[in-house]
């Protein structure tokens, strides 16, 4: 399926590029097929692209011809890594917070607003975030970079300026990320503590006259973060969808956006390689996270 | 007859009976009804309320505000208040309309592998989780570079096409766990065919969660068209607020301070999705709450 | 037993807010447990028990509020308990097992962890080696090995659980035990067992018991005194042995006539038609009228509790057997 | 009975398959069931939660396929029933559920569900002889007058009225049997017994057949004809009622009378039991009480025993494995009785 | 390195160039010397591209997919500069050139005293190695020259190409062509080589890439036209045009390469020493029509149409005068004096005329508003492309005005490859599109125009000519060009063939892109105007730092 449909899409590459840079010339054209295999039929480009990934090679893209699309997937794929990862776990340890203490005093003053912050930010677009995040911290106040992943022309600096700077360049996609997601995981992560609230086990800790603060962290925490686990490492597909337009608006060199060229270039070995390591790093993330949740949560064995 | 016409009046009273639990017993599902039906007033009186031609270049560019252009011009010099006005038309109904359609499929595809699992079912489920693992956005990019291009109606396909799939897994999981009830068994036992149980006696029981999850869709919806819009992948012959946000990013709407032109389309779109998730969550609410649920302590 | 009175429930109102109004789930209740006694509350569905019990753990939140009425317990009143001192009365002095052993403990934590916090609560931080020694050592009262110490909940069966959540109920050897229901979702054997377990443990320890089920016979069986409550109210409170004679209020009377038997001959029974009424809109006078088969229109007013003998309360205007 | 009976249970088998796609496991719920049910007749199933009672009853009412061995209802074999067959099957054994309020569809009102049920093997009938027939049973059951009922919902009604209507609406095919799985223990007793009641007057009325599944002897005995109890996914006993009663043979029959709680019979002897809950995914041949019965022999562990017959009373036990002719039970109480136990503190 | 200035000067039969170098030094640096030497201290240019990663890693001049334009005129260098501002060919590589009388034969010779970066003398072998590749890799040689040379041979410092048959276009095919250095590119396949750090002639050096940041440019102090002032320029990379404009306005960088958000344009140059330098390029936007569809293959049909549309508001609304308009006669300004005036005056902006060209050629009203004569409704889909809001502005202006006109669109969006596909095959009534060409005003104008650069409809076109255009007239004086060297005979066919096409209408003309570079001249100094900013290896030099 990753490799039929990109190849689905309407036009054709190499003429694409042969009228773009020579006149349009049906024989150019032919020559730039031959050069990037579309010449064979479907099937032999088929099991020709299987034994290559097969080989852990995701073949050649044909918008940066010769280059392997490993190559520049690679180099995309830590920095879409970074934003997501740190975004995700910023918005969930926030969500965590403030969805318990919303729980916590539900019905309350706290709670009315954030719920209904939540569900207003969640139906808000996405990229409009983002824009609004440029345009503020980036543009008028100048607290951090508008783009890119480090500053132009750094220079050898020691491994901490080198953190320094990325994070300080990450600041606003990852801000922008943990806005959007921040408000979704907060609602359900308050409903979940409001489900463990009801539970039998947790009226019998406050009928043992637990301490507030064990009843709070060693019953209702916990118990009400594990739900939310397995979403958590689901979340992260969609979070590379968010990743498309936050890279866009902050020119972060990353993976959404490398997808999303191709696809408009219709370079269909990066649009099957992009799809292929998502699909690969998400089935991972799962899989991880079936080995981890044993240890969590002691009811689920593992085998 | 007389039988008929007294059973249509009883399905009346029954309408009218869910309204009142659902919306007007709960203060945030009247919130969110009153909002909307402002928008959809917007909508279909567009023409009456919006004092120019949304599309015609008529005007100064970048216009500030002012009492004959309410939110200015924008960068060609068209009145940004009458394509406000004329975009609640086209973004809401895109939503209204790919809520449907995925509803649709989301609801039987749902229903079907949830009831009668088997292999047909499997298989759906499995090209449902297939699906769920790609980065959703960038296979609408995909269908849309794909699709031949026919404005709005692409569009609801392209939203339409993924954003069944949780729905399908949502209903799914919602049938599952219903046909372990024992009306179902009760129901087989009569001897009743699987399409009646699925659809008369398993899907009246989840109807809410189809609600909900039609609103929510809805919502997803009216923002997804914003973002393939803005990713240059909507219909430009139209004016959706979604269509407005991409065209003021690309004409640098920032460096001209023309917060007339950014803020009214994201707000009105949070605003409308806003008001659909209120009525989808008061809805899920009640529903729980009416199966027993939470009991608050 | 001696005749000290350990809890002394006087008149209690504990109302629900909900959509229709009030609901009055238990109104003008009242009665005594003694020291070391075994009390029994029984009714049907929905008739304030579990709520009674609530309220004597003062558990009840949001909703519910204790709106008339006092609960003394040990000769204070535990109504007028600030936050600290109502959790020190919490588990020290009473205790509470819930009715499903499924949900009554975290199913992330280890019983040995679970039990240990108890203690630490109420008795302060103390070494691991001690606080192990006292949970093996309450383990070991209801029957549980102690190499299971470290198990998760979900490792025991349904009836190990609901011991351990009983271990956990001794745990600060507590004046007052409350059962809510402990034992419908487990086998009659494994019910059996336990309920015959914990009048062991009361006979050695003194505690007095609360015990709330729908079980007439089981309590029949293992109680010194019962409780009848219909409605939101104790229609009738009295010792084992006379109920078993014949009681005196006419629910009591049916109740007991419900219950198909192992012994005597196979005879029909008749059970109670009817339900109960509305507690939002409750009708005037007795609220079992409209079941009754005895009824007159002296049940237009409201009956007033009576003492027939020592332990023996009834609330009818019209009693059955002529005891009076 | 030399004439076959009404159902036949022939080596009924029936497993679930739980667990994972690398973990699979299969659940004996029902193993090896011989069982006869004769017409006119109320049998009552007991055993313990999870023995497989339900599963027994979702098998004869077909709800459930069978694993292995045939079940015949009226010389069929259910198992092989084509459309037809099958719809005329439905119409005549019919089943009331445990649970007054899951059982009920809260989406429809009572007259639909009813009625509907009424319409699907009547399809001739008007709308207006469908209610005819609907007042009908509502008052046949005991709800009257039916215009009240009617055009509720069923969360409008109590739980006995509930159950009245799961009656009603297993009556509406004009079934031959009746499975019921625990129709009263949702239902407080006094209600509950009303509801028996209301079944044992319908059985004469209307020439039934019952299967009664229910957990609590009092009632099976209230009830049932005959009883077979069950342990484990197997059936273990079986006698008319009162045979079972006074002489029962099985060493967990005996466990289940002397825990029932009998407020009434004098000089009850403290009791104690190990527990062990049976392993129902656990394939080798056994004795499923082995580990509990305080007679357990080596054999017990190893093989499944025989039924042992006298009469209409039998059991699968080793206790009566050289047994020829009638006996006495050779369990004695005694070996359950409690040892005294020193006095506890802690 | 850089004193032979003399060699500036062109021998060849066209007029003089200027001579770049010191000239426009003095027109710039003008009155502020100081600021002059000053520069020598160095400075670092910070320019922004629209520009991403993936274009990166293949830093091979011949390739054409994956690769990044912008940066190759800094490094790499060609025989002859083509100067779109001027519409001159300037010596760059080589000094001089030579034909023989029949145009089969060129030598060119070299400047002396060129060294590439890594200290190597570049010789006439570079240029012969560089030539024979586009003969051994036709994949490489877009332009098809390699199948017009005979051979190449290297004489000291002249190298002579020798053609198959007269080949006058050769020298301007050689301004596309970078040379690259033989001894470190010899034994690699260059169809497929990275050349990882690239090594040339010209004044700036690859120096390092930051990824997805930025890209470090060294300038070169052995540069054979002098040493640069700059120390190096720092070429930032964007995303999208917006970005590029919000961190031109923020001061991030000092220019752009040339993308930008066109509606940015006026609050740009409202700023204080904000300059946008325009010049004409080798892309030409028009609205294609299909010219054997039933309808718009009566060109009267066809010249309505062009005089409906309002090019200069379109210009202005749409692209904020950041465009240079094209003429009907389809070459920009840059082709200099064979650029025919006449062709340009052709199919102004005039609806009123335009209905009454359609009402005098039989052409009626329907009730609909739409023109119709014997059964043809005027009323044509217009493709139109997906993803660039600009376009589509434009093309929703079109087609008001075209309604206006009488004449009914169906708007369709289509991606750009498939835009392009659509052109190829024909299989469009009207498509909004890029066309490109190479900087020869023949090709320019045969490629498109020449009957058989075209194919039926539903066949896919040979050349850029998607406007199924066909002429036999043209046809003959495109043979005839072909056979004539006679510079000023060439110029007056040119001309012919301009103003022949432009009465046809076969297309309807938007506007020519070309450059369009935002600078801020505040803290640099030394942007030429006679010249490209960025594009000429030339004008980069003088920048320096105030
Ligand atoms: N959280 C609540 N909100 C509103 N009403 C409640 C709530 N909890 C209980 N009630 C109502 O209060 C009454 C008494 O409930 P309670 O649970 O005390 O009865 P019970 O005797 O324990 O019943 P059961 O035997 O079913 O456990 C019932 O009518 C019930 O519906
Ligand atoms: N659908 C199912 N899938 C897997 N296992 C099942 C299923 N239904 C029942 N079981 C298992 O089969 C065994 C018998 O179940 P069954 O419901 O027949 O017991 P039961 O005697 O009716 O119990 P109860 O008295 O609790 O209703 C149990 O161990 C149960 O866990
Ligand atoms: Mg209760
Ligand atoms: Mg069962």
């Amino acid at each position: 399926m990753n490799f039929l449909l990109p190849r689905t899409m309407g036009g054709d590459p190499a003429d694409f590029i042969a009228a773009n840079n020579a006149m349009g010339s049906p024989e150019y054209a032919e020559l730039l097929r031959a050069q990037f295999g579309l010449d064979q039929s479907i099937f032999v480009q088929y099991f020709s692209y299987i034994r290559e990934l097969l080989h852990g090679n995701f073949g050649i893209s044909f918008t940066s011809f010769p280059v392997p699309v490993s190559q520049i997937i690679l180099k995309a794929l830590p920095w879409t890594l970074l934003i997501v990862l740190t975004s995700t776990l910023i918005s969930f340890g926030l969500a965590w917070v403030f969805g318990t203490l919303a729980a916590l005093k539900k019905g309350g003053k706290l709670d009315t607003i954030m719920v209904g912050t939540a569900f207003y930010v969640q139906s808000t677009p996405y990229f409009w975030v983002a824009m609004m995040i440029v345009m503020v911290f980036g543009y008028y106040l100048d607290w951090f970079p508008m783009a890119h992943a480090l500053p132009a022309a750094m220079g050898e600096v020691s491994n901490l300026q080198f953190i320094g700077n990325v994070f300080y360049h990450a600041a606003l996609p990852i801000l922008s990320l943990v806005v959007i997601s921040f408000a979704g995981r907060m609602v359900v992560l308050r409903s979940n503590v409001l489900q463990v609230f009801t539970e039998d086990y947790l009226v019998l800790a406050q009928a043992k006259g637990l301490h507030r603060r064990t009843i709070l962290f060693r019953y209702a925490f916990r118990n009400a973060f594990l739900p939310s686990f397995t979403g958590l490492m689901l979340s992260l597909g969609f979070a590379v969808s968010g990743a498309i337009a936050t890279e866009l608006i902050f020119s972060y060199p990353g993976i959404g956006l490398t997808i999303m060229n191709a696809i408009l270039s219709h370079d269909y070995p990066i649009v099957q390689g992009c799809f292929a390591i998502i699909a690969i790093s998400i089935i991972t993330m799962n899989f991880l996270a079936d080995l981890v949740y044993p240890f969590l949560d002691p009811r689920v064995t593992l085998d | 007859m007389n039988k008929k016409e007294q059973t249509q009046v009883k399905h009346k009273s029954d309408l009218r009976m869910n309204f009142e639990k659902y919306i007007l017993r709960n203060t945030r599902a009247k919130i969110g009804i009153s909002i909307i039906s402002m928008f959809i007033l917007v909508a279909i009186f567009a023409p009456l309320i919006a004092p120019y031609e949304p599309k015609a270049i008529e005007f100064m560019a970048w216009e500030k505000p002012s009492l004959k252009h309410p939110l200015g011009c924008n960068s060609y010099g068209q009145d940004i208040f009458s394509q406000v006005v004329h975009g609640a038309r086209i973004t809401i109904s895109v939503g209204v309309l790919a809520g449907l359609l995925t509803s649709f499929v989301g609801v039987f595809v749902g229903l079907y592998a949830g009831y009668k699992k088997g292999r047909v079912g499997n298989i759906l489920m499995r090209i449902v989780d297939v699906f769920l693992v790609l980065p959703s956005l960038a296979v609408m990019i995909v269908l849309a570079a794909f699709l031949p291009s026919m404005g709005v109606i692409n569009m609801i396909i392209i939203i339409g096409a993924l954003s069944w799939l949780w729905m399908a897994r949502s209903i799914r999981s919602q049938t599952l766990s219903e046909s372990q009830r024992e009306y179902v068994f009760a129901a087989q036992a009569l001897g009743k065919g699987d399409f009646e149980i699925m659809f008369k006696e398993i899907l009246p029981n989840i109807f809410p969660v189809v609600t909900a999850n039609m609103v929510m869709v809805i919502t997803m919806s009216m923002l997804t068209e914003a973002t393939l819009s803005f990713l240059g992948l909507g219909d430009p012959n139209l004016v959706s607020w979604g269509q407005m946000l991409s065209i003021a990013f690309d004409n640098s709407a920032i460096i001209y301070n023309a917060w007339y032109w950014m803020l009214p389309p994201g707000l009105c779109i949070a605003t409308a999705g806003y008001s659909f998730m209120l009525i989808g969550n008061s809805f899920l609410d009640i529903y729980s709450s009416d199966r027993g649920g939470a009991i608050q302590l | 037993m001696n005749n000290e009175v350990l809890l002394s429930v006087k008149n209690v109102d504990v109302e629900y807010e909900v959509d229709r109004g009030r609901l009055k789930a238990v109104s003008n209740v009242s009665f005594d447990i003694k020291r070391g006694e075994f009390f029994g509350l029984a009714g049907e569905s929905g008739c304030g028990k579990t709520t009674m019990a609530f309220a004597v753990m003062r558990l009840l939140k949001g909703m519910a509020h204790i709106s008339n009425g006092e609960i003394v317990f040990n000769g204070k009143n535990i109504l007028e308990l600030g936050s600290e001192s109502l959790r020190q009365f919490r588990w020290d002095q009473a205790s509470m097992v819930l009715q499903s052993a499924m949900n009554n403990l975290n199913p992330v934590m280890t019983i040995g962890r679970q039990l240990a916090d108890v203690i630490v609560a109420h008795e302060g931080k103390k070494t691991k080696a001690a606080l192990r020694e006292r949970i093996k050592k309450l383990l070991a009262i209801v029957n549980i090995d102690e190499s299971r110490i470290d198990a998760f909940p979900h490792e025991l069966s349904g009836g190990m659980r609901q011991r351990v959540v009983i271990a956990m109920a001794m745990a600060l050897k507590p004046d007052l035990v409350i059962f809510d229901e402990p034992t419908t979702a487990l086998d009659v054997v494994v019910q059996y067992n336990i309920i015959k377990r914990v009048i062991e443990l009361k006979e050695s320890m003194g505690f007095s018991i609360l015990f709330i089920t729908h079980d007439l016979p089981l309590m029949l069986e293992m109680c010194d005194r019962i409780g009848i409550m219909y409605a939101g109210k104790i229609v009738e409170v009295a010792p084992v042995e006379i109920l078993l004679e014949g009681p005196a209020h006419p629910y009591t009377d049916g109740l007991l006539k419900s219950f198909p038997s192992l012994v005597g001959p196979r005879t029909k029974l008749k059970g109670i038609p009817g339900s109960i009424p509305d507690l939002i809109t409750p009708p005037k006078g007795c609220l079992f009228k409209n079941r009754c088969t005895k009824r007159t229109k002296d049940c237009e007013n409201d009956p007033v509790n009576e003492k027939l003998s020592e332990g023996h309360y009834v609330a009818c205007f019209n009693k059955l057997n002529g005891i009076m | 009975m030399s004439e076959k009976a009404l159902i036949r249970f022939e080596n009924v088998d029936k497993t679930y398959t739980v667990g994972s796609l690398f973990n699979k496991k299969n659940i004996h719920a029902v193993k090896n069931a011989n069982l006869n049910i004769n017409k006119g007749e109320i049998l009552g199933v007991v055993g313990e939660s999870g023995c497989g009672k339900t599963t027994l009853a979702k098998l004869l009412t077909n709800i459930l396929d069978i694993s292995g061995g045939e079940l015949y209802v009226n010389d069929i074999d259910i198992s092989k029933m084509g459309k037809a067959e099958r719809k005329k099957f439905r119409s005549e054994v019919q089943m009331i559920f445990q649970d007054p309020f899951g059982s009920l569809n809260p989406a429809h009102r009572i007259s639909y569900i009813v009625g509907r049920t009424i319409g699907i093997y009547n399809p001739q009938f008007t709308a207006v002889q469908i209610r005819e027939k609907v007042k009908d049973l509502f008052t046949i059951v005991g709800l009257t007058p039916p215009e009240d009922f009617m055009d509720k919902h069923p969360n409008q009604i109590s739980g006995g009225q509930r159950q009245r209507i799961v009656i009603a609406r297993a009556l509406a095919v004009e079934p031959e049997i009746i499975v019921a799985d625990e129709p009263t223990s949702m239902l407080d007793v006094s209600i509950g017994i009303e509801i028996m009641n209301l079944m044992l007057e319908l059985k004469e009325k209307k020439q039934l057949t019952y299967m009664l599944i229910t957990h609590n002897l009092a009632s099976a005995r209230y009830m049932a004809d005959r009883i077979v109890v069950m342990y484990g996914g197997t059936l273990v006993e079986e006698s008319p009622t009162d045979e079972l009663l006074e002489n029962p043979y099985h060493p967990y029959t005996i466990l289940l009378l002397e825990s029932t709680p009998e407020p009434y019979k004098k000089d009850k002897k403290a009791i104690e039991a190990k527990e062990d809950p049976a392993n129902l995914a656990d394939p080798s041949p056994r004795c499923m009480f082995y580990k509990r019965c305080p007679y357990a022999m080596e054999k017990c562990r190893k093989e499944e025993p025989n039924w042992y017959q006298n009469g209409k009373h039998r059991v699968k036990c080793f206790l009566y494995e050289n047994i020829d002719g009638p006996t006495e039970s050779l369990v004695n109480i005694d070996v359950y009785v409690k040892k005294e136990t020193e006095a506890i503190d802690y | 390195n850089s004193t032979d200035k003399s060699g500036d000067k062109s021998a060849t039969s066209e007029q003089d160039t200027k001579t770049g170098d010191d000239d426009s030094k003095s027109t710039d640096s003008g009155g502020s010397d100081s600021d002059a030497t000053q520069a020598q201290s160095g400075g670092i240019l910070r320019i922004g591209d629209y520009v991403l990663d993936t274009q990166m890693n293949n830093k091979n001049p011949y390739l054409v997919s994956g690769v990044w334009v912008f940066a190759y005129p800094f490094q790499y260098e060609k025989l002859f500069y083509a100067n779109p501002v001027t519409g001159e060919i300037e010596p760059a590589l080589a000094e001089e050139f030579t034909w023989n009388d029949d145009y089969s034969q060129f030598t060119s010779i070299l400047r002396d005293g060129v060294k590439w970066h890594d200290g190597e003398p570049f010789t006439a072998d570079d240029v012969v190695y560089t030539y024979q590749n586009l003969i051994d890799y036709p994949v490489l040689d877009r332009y098809g020259i390699g199948k017009r040379i005979k051979s190449i041979e290297a004489d000291g410092n002249k190298v002579i190409f020798n053609f198959n048959s007269t080949f006058t276009a050769f020298k301007n095919f050689s301004t596309a062509i970078f040379i690259v250095p033989k001894h470190l590119w010899d034994g690699n396949d260059p169809s497929t080589y990275l050349n990882e750090q690239p090594v040339g002639t010209g004044p700036f050096m690859w120096t390092r890439y930051n990824t997805g940041v930025d890209v470090e440019f060294t300038a070169n102090k052995d540069y054979w036209g002098g040493t640069p002032k700059l120390d190096g320029i720092n070429v930032l990379m964007y995303n999208s045009a917006p970005n590029l404009t919000l961190a031109l306005l923020k001061g991030d960088i000092e220019a752009t390469s040339g993308a930008m958000a066109m509606s940015s344009a006026p609050e740009i140059l409202s700023k204080d020493n904000s300059n946008i330098q325009l010049y004409s390029g080798q892309t030409n936007f028009v609205i294609a029509m299909n010219n054997e569809k039933p309808g718009l293959s009566d060109p009267v049909v066809r010249q309505a149409m062009v005089m409906a549309v309002d090019r200069a508001k379109l210009i202005a609304k749409g692209e904020y005068n950041a465009v240079s308009p094209v003429s009907l006669g389809w070459l920009p300004d840059l082709f200099g004096d064979v650029v025919s005036d006449e062709a340009n005056q052709l199919g102004q902006f005039d609806i009123a005329a335009a209905k009454q060209l359609l009402e005098d050629a039989g052409y009626t009203l329907g009730k609909d508003k739409i023109y119709q004569k014997d059964g043809v409704k005027l009323s044509f889909t217009y493709y139109n492309a997906s993803g660039a809001p600009a376009q589509q502005m434009e093309a929703g202006m079109v087609q008001q005005w075209l309604l206006n006109l009488g004449v009914e669109i169906i708007p369709k969006l289509a991606t750009w490859p498939e835009l392009i596909g659509l052109g190829m095959s024909g299989n469009y009534d009207l498509c909004q599109l890029p066309v490109a060409f190479p900087f020869d005003p023949e090709a320019a104008l045969s490629s498109s125009f020449n009957s058989s650069m075209t194919a039926p409809t539903g066949e896919l076109a040979t050349g850029t000519n998607y406007f199924r255009y066909r002429n036999v007239e043209v046809d003959s004086l495109f043979e005839e060009l072909g056979n004539t060297i006679d510079t000023n005979k060439r110029k007056e066919l040119f001309h012919n063939i301009q103003v022949l096409v432009a009465n046809d209408y076969p297309f309807i003309p938007m506007y020519n892109i070309g450059g369009h570079i935002p600078y801020f001249d505040d803290e640099f100094g030394g942007f030429p105007e006679d010249r490209p900013i960025f594009e000429s290896t030339q004008s980069m030099i003088n920048i320096y730092k105030k």
